[in-house]
């Protein structure tokens, strides 16, 4: 679905993606992890085409999109979230929703002098969309709330509905759990997993919580100083030396019995 | 009968320093007639200020327009600049039939506009100043000079004609270019007209706008020593910023000769201002011309007494000097004739303008001197 | 050939005027780049805060001329500007807590300071001309140049001249000191990196025991010194006219944009770029072609373009300038 | 009334416009001890700690800090009586260096402040590697690192901690506990809201679940961990 | 917090009862006469005519600031180009221009355009070379515009210079010539759009401000295009003029009827006849503007002025949007330009100030509250009405304020001084506007 050859992105002298190459299998949830400045999001920012590449393709089905504009990588299907939470501020919640979806006639400005009726009639399906959306993220009470007023994981939850709202191909998820609570996460997983089953959407996700990347992907793709250290199912990557060196770390509990041994 | 006279100058805007002197001129007229006692029985007559804004013709128009028909005025001293003038007769003047005596509106476009025998101007058009200009730096031998112009319609009107007369004897324009008012720095201005040189510079500005500016930089970097100046430049200030600076430079007002130019400094200097303004002299006059058409009227109807003026301001009758103008007044009742000479020796030609004698000064020692008329 | 008349007319009527009035610009744009860092909107009552600082400093100064007091060679007005300065510093304080801090509270938009001070504009401009009248007024004294043109003439015996103003001499001088200071104030001090902190994230600020309102205070007390120095300046070197600091404000917001809103380096820097690009582009090669090629009769003036079109020209200039660093020179922020 | 507790916040009511978001909560920690609060999205976890630390309007409840009423008092002045916060967002100073921000943390403090920051530097080694580099330019855990180091740097006697780990790798999570734990233990008070929830329950001497901005349980952590239904409802099972 | 405060009462009335206030302004201002008011209704409609121009502007502004944050300080360049369409469409053709230079204008125009239609594929199509090849093509177009370019206009500036020396116009509708303006200025705005859209907040205003500044500039230096700083005055009239009505002897017989002097029923008549035309022209743009933004348009729009990355991310093109909208609002703001010159019958260049036509539209938008047609509508006119009035209200609060005083230096000062209250008094109503109603007189919703 999606490859990434040899991909450069520097900054200055720094070398934030440092001559990654991998690919996102169709079909697959990915999972995407490593340590803090490691190039993760970097990546997602080139492959979305927010950021440039120094160097290097990036493929979706076979077709050249290095440099596409990320609006029309979402026309092609490519969507993403963002890790700081992107929301429309002064809009409301629902309102957040209703405008994703591509190609309404209301949004060519002679329909909205021209096609009143039909514009109405799409609203009506785009709000009853949204709501269901948003009963799933559990937060339609907050219909009518400005977006800008939601509390941190709100936002988060708002960002992965925005993705629910269109018929996507691949979505790239940058830390979604991060400042979700753990049962919604699992709600979320859940959902994720349904969406890939039953839809047939591709993902890639970023995430630090690993009980949720085990529990999700296969594969797992290790990053860390800007290049793929290791690939594979995820607890084979759990149990990779360099994995943990890097990344893992040896786990709080080991210290805490340390400590109270001591 | 209260008459009410607007005024409308530019009392805020790029020439704002040089309209509270033209309004006293214009006040010092209306009092004198008020004073006396004389115009249309007793009547007195009163100024109602307008801010014409010099630049903006929709805020000049918005007050004549209050003047005229919220005020009641029966005439207006006024516009200030050309453009704006022009806006506010043609917009509301000559819709409602008012009288518009401009003592400064010297654009030679104002010589030909259809106003229905309204209006008139107590300044000569500036087609006239240019071949005066030629002739003055003709006479002193000098062939090529460089020309800066205010850019609007008074600077490029004059220093086009100024050209075309120029040439025609002749002499050589190096460069014609414009500077604009009220910017910053002129340095570049300068740095051109150094480049393409003369013998003279000749500063169609303001003096207290860019035209000043502009001499500053000019004499700073030595880049021209000797200076010719038009209306616009030609007043106290001028002295006051650059002394001794300037000497050896020249230029030419229109003012004509005589004491009516003297007695009125010496009226002003006792009201409290400063009576060599630019353009205060020729507010006086149009006020006093507007009042004494009123008399000879017998009317302060604009319709009537506007016919009226073109009689006052010329030949016959006994002359009126500034300070006369109840001896005016009192002729005009009596049935006689007057000749209104004014502060600047007012000779309406043409469609009412100011014919246009010119005064030519020289600049030496610091101070402003009068060397003859033309 | 004559390299030598060539390079003096090129100092004389470019170099050094432009180096004068872009330093001129560039302590104006200082002050406006210093509050758009810190109080985070474009304050357009800039150039009227300058025409007031530098009106208390003219009746300061005329003061110590009537008490006999001078500075020699100098000019009086440098002595009067502390009084300028702190005259001018009480106003802004005064504008701040009565117009400002309101919204600050609310946490308005930042057009919406911008419009409030659009309406200190206004007053402040009607103050100012209250205060001092709206006519020129001159308060220079002291030696006019370090070098004129006459006497350059006759040292070197060149046909071109040289002027060195005394008050040109003295924009620069004391615009290196300020940047200088205000460098060293805002980069190694505590106090101004408590300003930069609370610029980035005033919130933020709070929380590490930075009280914000002090750093307001003192980021328009310095203001108030910038913009008092700078109107000086200008006025000593120029002519002070309360309606040409309305006018200096465009170039002065060109100068701080270009290098990048809220970077003092790039105030610096778009205050020369803004200066040069003004009288160079414009300049007629006609007389340094008839010194370097003595032979050559060329047409015109040599000039790319006419004058009336250097404001236009500076404009494509900065223009260009953004396409290629959409911040500005130095990577300005951006509200 | 004089309170046991170091930090006690009792009774808590108040919110951002007319609704109330929190709903007589009330939350204290001792002396050396860390206090967790978790809680589903929205339940005002984040408002919570705004209120302790005045950057809210109360309408109902009080502060106490060390017995002292606090209450009436600004953040700068809280700051002044060692009380030090990040916040869940935006909680570095975007375009100065990371060094700086670390300043801006010890701002009033009059002592020598470079062991302090060296101790950070131990504790998150690539913010040394990145201390010239503005803090806006680094990656969303590093910020997050910056963010705890510059509260850290003010030596606080009460440390609040809005979701600090969320976006840090694990490795440098069990880093963050683990100087946590350090910190408590030399007399610090800590009181944080956590998201991963169980990891912070383990360390915690009490725990809060906030729901709807009121108190649902408060115990120790391991009795939180221990129960059932609350790691069902509020910890991912 | 009391932004807070303020939308809990922005009740549905507010509105109405702001806009009723207003015209019991200029209803005062029509029939009271005293130190406030003129009551003259001629001043009253000459205040609201023009108070509608600015509205149109407003709402020209408000479109690309308050529904997609577009910081545009160059409303005086897109009003100036929109004036010129008048005086190029509708006033006289001038005897001899065409002649002495047209047809060589137009290929030397259709040349510039080449050359930069050329520079644009080269620099699309080229691989290498890319910036030397554009500068090469740039330069020659240049030099070929010039030969081109300079005869003719000079010969056209010869033509009767001290008259005309201009084009001259077609002799066309001026009514027609409004939309033409609008063209003017969205073929303005395309070019300028396509440059400098890539530009934020400020830094996008300064580049506004400096191609505003530009547009004026040749305004005023090209003299064959309008006569530049020498004025083009006989800009023809969709209404009748008033000598016109004062002579017809039927008007005449009205004016009596209605009690009125015929040069005060000629001058209301013809503001009148004026009015309705701008209320026309303002009621349909506003009327398509409140279609589009209460529809997933101006979601959207809300959408990219809120976060324009996300924006893009879901799919929005945010840089044809910008464009696209940057477009309208200048149509918007050349047919106000067009309006305006013909009501003033006068193009003067020297009169394109920024703070007149820049900074004050401004001021109306915020007042009004941005984002909102109706508050862009009421706050143009109300700041229009303040303007002029402070001319009038600024000496007489001077006079309140020193009337206490006793006299001398001081007051006699002060009272000279009066004009200048005028931006006092203006400073002031706009602070009181700003600090009682922060988001404006009527926010967005
Ligand atoms: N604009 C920038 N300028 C300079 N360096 C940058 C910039 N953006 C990112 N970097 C650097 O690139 C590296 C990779 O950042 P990135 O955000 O991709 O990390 P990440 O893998 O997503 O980490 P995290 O898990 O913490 O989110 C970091 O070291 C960061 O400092
Ligand atoms: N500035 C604000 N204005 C209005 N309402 C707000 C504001 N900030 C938060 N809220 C509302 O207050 C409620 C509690 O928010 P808070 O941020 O305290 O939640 P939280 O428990 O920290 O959630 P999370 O775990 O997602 O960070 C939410 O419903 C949110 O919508
Ligand atoms: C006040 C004057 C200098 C005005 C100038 N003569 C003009 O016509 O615009
Ligand atoms: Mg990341
Ligand atoms: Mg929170």
């Amino acid at each position: 679905m999606i490859r990434v050859e040899d991909l450069h992105r520097h900054f200055g002298g720094f070398r934030a993606v440092d001559g990654a190459s991998l690919s996102i299998e169709s079909g697959s949830i990915t999972g995407l992890i490593g340590p803090n400045g490691a190039g993760k999001s970097t990546l997602f920012n080139v492959i979305a085409g927010v950021l440039p590449p120094t160097s290097g393709r990036v493929f979706m089905d076979g077709q050249d999109i290095t440099g596409l504009p990320p609006h029309e990588l979402f026309h092609r299907g490519l969507l993403r979230t963002f890790q700081l939470a992107h929301e429309f501020a002064s809009m409301t919640v629902r309102e957040n929703l209703m405008m994703v979806p591509g190609g309404q006639t209301g949004e060519t400005i002679w329909s909205t002098w021209l096609q009143r009726a039909r514009i109405e009639r799409e609203e009506a399906e785009l709000h009853k969309k949204a709501d269901e959306v948003l009963d799933f993220l559990t937060i339609r009470h907050l219909a009518h709330e400005k977006a800008g007023n939601l509390s941190g994981g709100q936002k988060k939850l708002l960002e992965l509905g925005r993705t629910m709202m269109v018929d996507a191909k691949v979505v790239f998820l940058d830390e979604v759990g991060a400042g979700v609570n753990r049962t919604l996460l699992g709600t979320i997983g859940d959902a994720i997993v349904r969406l890939n089953r039953e839809r047939g959407y591709t993902f890639c996700v970023i995430e630090h919580d690993m009980d949720f990347i085990a529990k999700l992907c296969n594969p797992v793709i290790v990053m860390a100083t800007g290049q793929v250290l290791a690939e594979g199912a995820a607890d084979e990557i759990m149990q990779n030396e360099a994995v943990i060196e890097a990344y893992l770390g040896t786990g709080l509990k080991n210290k805490i019995k340390a400590e109270a041994e001591a | 009968e209260e008459i009410k006279l607007g005024t409308s100058l530019g009392f805020t805007g790029p020439l704002e320093s040089m309209a509270p002197a033209m309004q006293a001129g214009a006040e010092l007229a209306a009092k004198e007639i008020s004073d006396s006692g004389l115009l249309l029985d007793g009547s007195t007559v009163t100024l109602v200020k307008g801010d014409s804004t010099c630049a903006d013709a929709a805020a000049a128009t918005a007050t004549v327009e209050r003047l005229i028909t919220a005020e009641k005025v029966r005439g207006i001293v006024g516009g200030m600049c050309s453009g704006e003038t022009i806006a506010s007769l043609e917009n509301v003047a000559v819709p409602n039939g008012i009288v518009m005596i401009s003592p400064s509106a010297t654009s030679p476009a104002l010589s030909e506009i259809e106003d229905n025998g309204l209006f008139f101007r107590t300044s000569p058009s500036d087609a006239r100043q240019g071949e005066v200009m030629a002739n003055i730096i003709m006479d002193k031998g000098i062939q090529n000079v460089a020309v800066t112009y205010t850019n609007n319609d008074y600077g490029k009107g004059l220093a086009e004609s100024f050209q075309a007369a120029f040439e025609e004897k002749g002499g050589t324009v190096t460069v014609n270019s414009a500077h604009e008012d009220g910017k910053a720095d002129y340095s570049a201005e300068v740095a051109a007209l150094a480049a393409a040189g003369g013998d003279a510079l000749v500063v169609a500005g303001y003096v207290d706008q860019g035209g000043s500016g502009v001499v500053r930089a000019a004499l700073d970097t030595g880049a021209f020593d000797t200076f010719v100046f038009p209306d616009g430049m030609v007043g106290q200030a001028l002295v006051d910023n650059f002394g001794t600076e300037i000497d050896g430079s020249f230029g030419q007002n229109p003012a004509a000769e005589g004491e009516g130019r003297d007695t009125y400094v010496a009226m002003a200097t006792e009201a409290g201002f400063d009576g060599t303004g630019a353009f205060s002299a020729e507010a006086y006059d149009a006020a006093a011309l507007m009042l004494l058409a009123m008399a000879a009227a017998g009317s302060s109807d604009p319709g009537s007494y506007k016919d009226k003026i073109m009689d006052i301001a010329n030949e016959p009758g006994e002359k009126i000097l500034p300070g006369e103008l109840a001896k005016g007044l009192e002729i005009i009742n009596g049935g006689g004739d007057i000749d209104y000479v004014g502060a600047t020796s007012v000779e309406l030609v043409g469609a009412g303008e100011s014919a246009g004698v010119y005064r030519e000064v020289a600049f030496n020692g610091g101070a402003l001197e009068v060397v003859g008329y033309r | 050939m004559d390299i030598l008349n060539a390079v003096v007319a090129i100092l004389n009527f470019v170099v050094i005027p432009a180096a004068a009035y872009g330093a001129q610009l560039a302590l104006g744009a200082l002050g406006v780049t210093l509050i758009y860092g810190i109080l985070r909107f474009s304050n357009f009552a800039h150039g009227d805060t300058m025409a007031f600082g530098t009106a208390v400093t003219i009746l300061a100064t005329w003061g110590l001329q009537a008490l006999g007091i001078s500075l020699g060679p100098l000019p009086t007005a440098l002595l009067a500007l502390p009084v300028g300065i702190a005259a001018t510093a009480a106003m802004v304080l005064a504008t701040d807590r009565t117009v400002y801090r309101f919204y600050r509270a609310q946490k308005a938009k930042p057009i919406i300071l911008v419009m409030a001070s659009v309406g200190v504009m206004f007053l402040m401009n009607g103050f100012t001309r209250l205060l001092i009248g709206v006519d020129e007024q001159r308060f220079a004294d002291g030696a006019r140049f370090i070098m004129d043109v006459r006497s350059f003439r006759e040292l070197t015996g060149l046909k071109e001249g040289l002027a060195f103003k005394t008050t040109q001499g003295l924009t620069i001088v004391i615009a290196v000191i300020v940047v200088w200071a205000l460098f060293w104030f805002l980069n190694r001090t505590k106090s101004g990196k408590a300003m930069r902190a609370y610029s980035d994230n005033e919130d933020l600020a709070l929380l590490s025991g930075i009280d914000p309102e002090k750093v307001v205070r003192m980021t328009w007390i310095i203001a108030a010194a910038l913009a008092t120095i700078a109107g000086t300046l200008y006025g000593l070197d120029k002519a002070f006219k309360p309606f040409n600091y309305f006018q200096i404000l465009l170039p002065i917001f060109a100068a701080a944009i270009v290098g990048g809103l809220g970077n003092p380096v790039g105030a610096i820097a778009g205050g020369f770029l803004v200066a040069f690009s003004e009288v160079a582009v414009t300049y007629p090669w006609l007389k340094i072609a008839g010194y370097l090629f003595p032979d050559w009769q060329p047409g015109g003036l040599l000039q790319l373009l006419g004058t009336e079109y250097k404001f236009a020209v500076s404009f494509v200039i900065l223009i260009v300038v953004l396409l290629f660093r959409p911040t500005g020179l130095f990577r300005g922020k951006s509200v | 009334m004089s309170d046991s507790h170091y930090l006690s916040a009792t009774g808590m009511r108040g919110g951002y416009g007319k609704a109330d978001i929190l709903d007589n909560c009330t939350l204290t920690v001792d002396k050396g001890q860390i206090a967790v609060i978790v809680g589903p999205n929205g339940a005002g976890k984040s408002t919570a700690m705004k209120a302790v630390f005045g950057m809210l309007h109360l309408r109902q409840g009080r502060v106490t800090l060390d017995g002292e009423d606090i209450t009436a008092l600004s953040p700068q002045d809280r700051v002044k009586k060692g009380m030090g916060f990040v916040p869940q967002v935006n909680n570095v100073f975007p375009s100065m260096s990371v060094e700086e921000n670390l300043e801006m943390g010890a701002f009033i403090r009059e002592n020598d402040i470079r062991t302090t920051m060296e101790q950070v530097f131990d504790l998150f080694p690539v913010l040394k590697d990145k201390r010239r580099q503005p803090a806006g330019e680094l990656s969303g855990g590093q910020r997050q690192q910056v963010a705890v180091g510059r509260a850290l740097m003010t030596q606080p006697r009460l440390l609040m901690l809005d979701e600090p780990t969320a976006g840090v790798s694990p490795i440098v999570m069990d880093e963050l506990f683990d100087r946590i734990i350090e910190i408590a233990r030399s007399g610090i008070s800590i009181l944080m809201v956590e998201q991963n929830a169980r990891q912070a329950l383990e360390i915690a001497d009490i725990g809060y679940v906030l729901v709807q901005g009121a108190n649902r349980y408060t115990d120790t952590g391991q009795a939180l961990l221990a129960d059932p239904e609350v790691r069902r409802t509020f910890l991912g099972g | 917090m009391s932004t807070n405060r303020q939308a809990a009462s922005a009740s549905i009335w507010r509105a109405p009862v702001l806009f009723a206030i207003l015209a019991a302004l200029f209803v005062l201002e029509g029939t009271v006469r005293n130190g406030m008011f003129s009551g003259s209704w001629n001043t009253s409609l000459a205040i609201l005519n023009m108070g509608l121009i600015s509205a149109i502007t407003a709402l020209g502004v408000n479109m690309q600031w308050g529904y997609a944050g577009l910081f545009n300080v160059g409303v005086v360049g897109f009003l100036a180009l929109g004036g010129l369409a008048p005086v190029l469409i509708s006033t006289q053709p001038v005897e001899g221009a065409w002649e002495a230079g047209g047809p060589r204008l137009l290929i030397a125009l259709a040349a510039a355009v080449g050359t930069l239609a050329l520079a644009a594929q080269v620099r699309k199509r080229l691989p290498k070379w890319r910036g030397l090849a554009v500068t090469a093509v740039l330069i020659g177009g240049f030099i070929i515009y010039r030969w081109l370019f300079d005869p003719a206009a000079t010969a056209i500036e010869a033509n009767n210079p001290a008259r005309h020396g201009n084009i001259g116009g077609l002799g066309l509708p001026v009514l027609l010539s409004w939309a033409v303006g609008g063209v003017f200025a969205a073929a303005a705005a395309w070019a300028v759009g396509k440059v400098a859209l890539g530009l934020r907040s400020d830094y996008l205003a300064i580049a506004t401000l400096g191609i505003g500044e530009i547009i004026v500039a040749v305004l005023k230096n090209e003299d064959w295009l309008a006569r530049g700083v020498k004025n083009v005055t006989t800009i023809p009239r969709p209404v009748p003029f008033e000598i016109q009505l004062q002579r017809n002897p039927e008007f005449l017989e009205l004016a009596n009827s209605w009690g009125m002097a015929a040069s005060t029923a000629s001058g209301i008549w013809v503001k009148l006849c004026y009015m309705l035309l701008f209320l026309v022209v303002l009621l349909s743009i506003i009327l398509l503007a409140e279609l589009a933004l209460k529809s997933p348009w101006g979601r959207m729009m809300r959408a990219i002025r809120d976060n324009e990355t996300a924006a893009e991310a879901m799919g929005k093109d945010v840089t044809a949007r910008h464009l696209q909208v940057f477009i309208l609002g200048s149509a918007v703001i050349g047919i106000a330009g067009a309006m305006m010159i013909t009501l003033d019958g006068l193009m003067a260049p020297v009169g394109y100030n920024p703070l007149r036509y820049t900074f004050l539209i401004w001021v109306m938008v915020i007042v009004g509250g941005s984002g909102n047609n109706w508050g862009a509508v009421l706050g143009a006119v109300l700041i229009w009405f303040l303007w002029i009035k402070a001319e009038i209200w600024g000496p007489e609060l001077i006079a309140l304020l020193t009337s206490p005083m006793p006299d001398g230096n001081l007051k006699a000062h002060l009272l000279a001084s009066a004009a200048h209250m005028r931006f006092i008094a203006m400073g002031l109503v706009l602070l009181l506007v700003l600090r009682f109603a922060p988001r404006g007189l009527v926010p967005e919703k």
